[in-house]
């Protein structure tokens, strides 16, 4: 699996009703690192993912290029905002969801699946449905289906947003696991997740949106709770975040 | 035991009119000709002879009238029998309903069932009174005669046979009072009658047939009561109720005793009615849609 | 929306596919006529056609109207009271089981010969795709919403307003359409009530007379009326419920 | 479930309902009999009315299931190819449009005086409600589903299989629901083709002979049945969206 | 406005699929002031908030009271973990849903939302649709429709999950100030949100799920992200949430 970088040039939206988002965005995402984009609510995170997935419903004016350019039907993995399980599906066959679409689900295949699903603290709900799950458990059937996806750009929207502080740090670290090698796209609001998860952190911003900062971290992720880099970063980093836009 | 097979459609549900048939059926009339006769009900009169003109079927129970518009449509059709040889229809009103004569109809609700030919009877049938067809009000009531003008939302019907719909107001205790097409301007007519496709009239089984319809009819004007059990029979059982057995002995005298004989004359006077009556655009030559069989 | 150019090239493929199936089954006219004759027929009774349309026409808006309006209020009352459904339900299915003939005496001695009998009898065939749908919409209203609403103190007149109706009308519609689809055939049908105007008495009459082109003549006409009722109300749904666009499953 | 209680208690209800109508409409006993002749006209003709009723009720069920799978599957039809939609959604509905006499001698031409012609009929009837509720219900899939699927790199089978068809089958249901109330009528007007057997052949039989208590009888029976197909039917329904408990909107 | 306290006693919980939560749970919830839920994914914190609100499908075993006992139309708010917003309602109508469901709006009341709104950053967005907004701009309509019903029990499960940081300090003032006298429970997986916001923090843990640790602080929230309690409790909190349950 070769990872892809991704190039945004002058990217400007234009949805349905007519509205507009961003003016000429200009991103470049490296290949097989972690980005994470951290910015206010209603800036443009998902929908951003959701251009880069192509599940977008908007007219794209500029560009949007990946290099390498591998076929749409095996380019992504995208974990959306709602945990879009299947209510008529089981834990499991949702977090198999995607081999069960491609006609490719074998035993190994499911195996693998009960061994994740058993890491991120879920095991005995194997065929629960989603109904009676929940939200933080939902979450975690989403991240796994996601996971499970191993394309060379992986898209997760808050994917950790429903966890408390343990199964958060668990699941993080699974995440980290899973994904090394991949390009990573990361939207989440916690400072401390972004500085935990990432090589590189893009805060967006101001009006109209574009890259408010850019910052990139070293040593590998996962980094550990009191790793001097995160430190170094942390308050800096959540000045810029709680300052207003100018 | 290779039986010839021939599918034969009523014109409507089994009612003492198709007695013939169902005498020779029982009786064994058919099967000593080698016939395997099939009698099929349908529930929409129009339907049998377009069947037999498609070659789904051999034989179809028909009207005089409807084969004269249907031959006039181009249907590859041919009487080749009949099995009630004076009119059934006719109009009635109920008994106490004061209309005596059928100029009392002006102004009345007049119902009926089958657009074109019923409505050009009762225009002959008023004309003879120096009325017109505006003169009235028509409803078509499809089929459902006797219930419209037992609750009043008729005053009279046209299309009723005096046979059935006569007995049916009198069992519900409201007697009728019926007004007989032939006598108000309406040249008599075959009310029932046999139809063939054109491209089967060389067929020996329809001549065998007759035949036997013939032999049917004989049986049950000798024997009237036990052709009625014949009649009832078997799965007919339902049929045995005070209506029918009324509209048996009422039938009885109606039958054609010579079923495959034709009245050339009387069939082309019919006609030339129904052309006058703009029923039919055109008359054929006779040969073409009634023949006696050989 | 369906453009004038589309619904022309509709009506052409549907007219060949008429042409193609009398010529692949080899039907006879006088069972199935081509469109070429019965075009003649269309032409030469053009006045007489247009006049019983009208009749039908009226028929089939106003049995649709009083059908949709019968439908939702079943299903409503069906919601609001638990009780009675268990009643009424039976009775709106046994409503569907019984045959045009069997009711036809009834209404008119209720009804008499007039319009009202008519679109009694339409109302019947149309009102029941409507209850049943927009029932069962209702029925599966979100709890949460529910739980929400009855947590917020609201008034059940006020639930049903704001949020089971909507709630509901993507299954509405769907009945709707169903009910739009039957609206002719329950015209029609509610013309052999007893009647003496209407396509279906007019079809009725042609049938009886043996003159099979006019009775195509006019059910190409009811046809053609009913595709454009049934497209015109698809798209009054589509727009009713403005915060649910529609899109095809697979990408055009 | 439906406790043979209860059934009792709403068979009694409806006849009850049945007698207050003909007393309060004082409705002459030939248009609408009381329950009392009917059932005594029921138990006289027992064993004729057993008899047409299996023929009618084989003509309702394979009605209502080729007329699902024919329904289910030009829903599928729609769904997968947007461009044939254009072309069979007309179709379908003319094919609502059309009258019984219009069609019965073509089916009996295509299909013969047995049981196929019937069949064809009801099915005529029966499919559309499902054809038009499923499809519509696929049509409103969840975007976001279709989007991840599409992410996935799903075969389009897989999508229809695991995701738009379980997410249109409520709305399913709900369409069958219908097809289901309206199949004992499909399998009755499919006896008007051209039958000798069957509670329809019966009814018009006993109608056409002013035997109005045995067609009641016919009727009722009819009637029953239908009862207990709808809540049959309704039923495995309940049970084959599982994912959806079906509770009351107000609290019973 | 008189606020309740809420006792639970020895409540144990059955749900449809016979399926079991608590075995005797009690807890009691101070009237007038902020308890916050903190506790693993899954343990029962939101089935918690539903029992207290009435909307839990379930079977209660024990008892739950509610001291002074308000009718149950007028007794609380409740903000779930979706943000349940109707599809076919603008964000304004979703926040005034209450009012408008009681049949008591007025101009007032719609002056206030208004107001509301463009203090939770979504002026300009009144009129939107919710398949319109970002999940952030959501959840704050959530929160909003919310805080308008100024109920004696305020009832929230992760109201501010999907927002940055600045946004969410701003809307946790909001929701103080606007709750000040009532007695609120809020569930959250953001530790320093507890600290700020609580008067108490309850920890549940453990199987079967009990009262892990019960915190009460000093002060009036919102604290600010400085305070000296906040300071104080942080690492031991966070040190109680990442152990294991044994
Ligand atoms: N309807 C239900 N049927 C069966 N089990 C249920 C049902 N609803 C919830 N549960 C179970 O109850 C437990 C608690 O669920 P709850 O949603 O209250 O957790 P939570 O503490 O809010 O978790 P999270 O932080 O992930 O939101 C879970 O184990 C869940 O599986
Ligand atoms: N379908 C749509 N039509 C119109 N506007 C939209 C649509 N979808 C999103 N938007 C607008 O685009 C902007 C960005 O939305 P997006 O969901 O990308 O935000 P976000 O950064 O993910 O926010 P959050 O952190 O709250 O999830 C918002 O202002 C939203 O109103
Ligand atoms: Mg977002
Ligand atoms: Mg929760």
């Amino acid at each position: 699996m070769i990872p892809s970088a991704i190039h945004l040039d002058a990217v400007s939206l234009t949805f349905r009703d007519g509205s507009r988002l961003f003016d000429g965005l200009t991103m470049n995402v490296a290949a097989g690192r972690c980005t994470c984009l951290l910015g206010p609510s209603g800036c443009g995170k998902s929908t951003l993912l959701r251009l880069i997935s192509g599940a977008a419903d908007c007219h794209l004016d500029g560009r949007l290029r990946f290099d390498p350019d591998p076929p749409a039907s095996v380019r992504c993995a995208w974990m959306g905002q709602d945990d879009l399980l299947l209510p008529w599906f089981s834990l499991l066959d949702n977090v198999l969801l995607g081999a069960r679409l491609r006609g490719t689900l074998d035993r190994d295949h499911t195996e693998r699946a009960r061994e994740l699903i058993a890491e991120a603290g879920l095991a005995g709900y194997e065929q629960a449905l989603p109904a009676a799950l929940s939200g933080g458990m939902r979450q975690r059937g989403a991240l796994l289906r996601t996971l499970l996806e191993e394309r060379p750009i992986m898209l997760m929207d808050e994917p950790f947003s429903a966890l408390d502080a343990l199964t958060r740090m668990r699941l993080q670290n699974l995440s980290c696991r899973l994904t090394t090698g991949a390009t990573v796209m990361l939207v989440t609001h916690d400072v401390m997740e972004a500085l935990r998860m990432a090589d590189r952190i893009i805060v967006l911003g101001g009006t109209p949106v574009a890259i408010k900062t850019q910052l990139d971290l070293a040593g590998t992720p996962p980094r550990r709770p009191g790793d001097p880099e995160i430190i170094r970063h942390y308050e800096p980093l959540l000045e810029i975040l709680l300052s207003e836009a100018p | 035991q290779d039986r010839e097979k021939l599918t034969v459609l009523l014109d409507w549900f089994v009612n003492p009119d198709h007695a013939p048939l169902f005498v020779a059926q029982e009786k064994g009339f058919f099967s000593k000709r080698g016939l395997d006769v099939q009698l099929i009900a349908p529930s929409n009169p129009n339907d049998p002879p377009k069947l037999v003109a498609a070659g789904k079927a051999d034989l179809a129970v028909s009207y005089q009238h409807q084969h004269q518009m249907q031959v006039d449509q181009g249907l590859p059709l041919v009487r080749v029998a009949t099995l009630i040889a004076t009119p059934l229809n006719s109009l009635v009103v109920l008994a106490d309903s004061g209309i005596d004569d059928i100029a009392d109809l002006r102004g009345k609700t007049v119902g009926y069932s089958v657009g074109g030919f019923e409505t050009v009877l009762l225009t002959v049938m008023l004309q003879q009174v120096g009325l017109q067809l505006s003169d009235v009000n028509l409803v078509n009531v499809n089929f459902s005669l006797s219930p419209s003008l037992l609750s009043g939302k008729v005053d009279g019907v046209i299309g009723a046979f005096r046979n059935f719909e006569l007995n049916q107001l009198d069992l519900e205790g409201h007697p009728g009072r019926a007004f007989f097409v032939e006598e108000f301007g309406v040249p008599a007519y075959d009310e029932l009658i046999v139809v063939a496709n054109r491209d089967d009239l060389d067929r020996p089984e329809l001549r065998a047939f007759v035949d036997a319809l013939e032999e049917g009819v004989q049986y049950l004007v000798n024997h009237p009561d036990d052709s009625w059990r014949l009649f009832i029979g078997e799965d007919r059982g339902d049929l045995d109720d005070e209506l029918n057995r009324r509209a048996w002995r009422d039938t009885l005298p109606r039958f054609a005793l010579r079923p495959g004989a034709l009245d050339r004359s009387r069939y082309l006077r019919f006609a030339a009615f129904l052309h006058e009556q703009e029923i039919i655009d055109g008359i054929a030559p006779l040969a073409d849609w009634a023949v006696e069989l050989e | 929306m369906i453009t004038a150019r589309r619904l022309i090239i509709i009506a052409a493929g549907l007219i060949g596919l008429w042409q193609l199936v009398v010529l692949a089954t080899k039907a006879p006219p006088y069972i199935l006529p081509g469109p070429w004759p019965v075009l003649q027929a269309a032409i030469a009774n053009g006045s007489t056609l247009l006049h019983h349309l009208q009749t039908t026409g009226i028929e089939m808006v106003a049995g649709l109207l009083v059908g949709t309006l019968l439908g939702t209020s079943c299903a409503l009352v069906m919601i609001i009271a638990p009780l009675l459904r268990r009643w009424l339900l039976p009775v709106l299915v046994i409503s569907q089981a019984v045959p045009v003939f069997a009711l036809a005496p009834l209404l008119v001695l209720w009804l008499g010969y007039g319009m009202a009998s008519k679109i009694a009898m339409a109302v019947l065939i149309i009102f029941f795709p409507v209850a049943s749908s927009f029932y069962q919409g209702m029925r599966r209203t979100n709890r949460d919403l529910l739980e929400l609403a009855r947590i917020m103190g609201a008034r059940p007149v006020n639930v049903l307003r704001f949020i089971v109706i909507p709630a509901a009308l993507p299954a509405f519609a769907s009945g709707l359409r169903v009910a739009t689809a039957v609206a002719p055939i329950g015209a029609v049908v509610g013309e052999w009530v007893g009647s003496s105007a209407g396509l279906g008495f007019y079809m009725l009459h042609a049938n009886a007379r043996m003159q099979v082109d006019v009775m195509f003549a006019a059910l190409a006409l009811l046809s053609a009326v009913s595709l454009v009722l049934y497209f015109s109300v698809d798209y009054l749904l589509d727009k009713l419920i403005y915060w649910q666009p529609t899109q095809g499953v697979t990408h055009e």
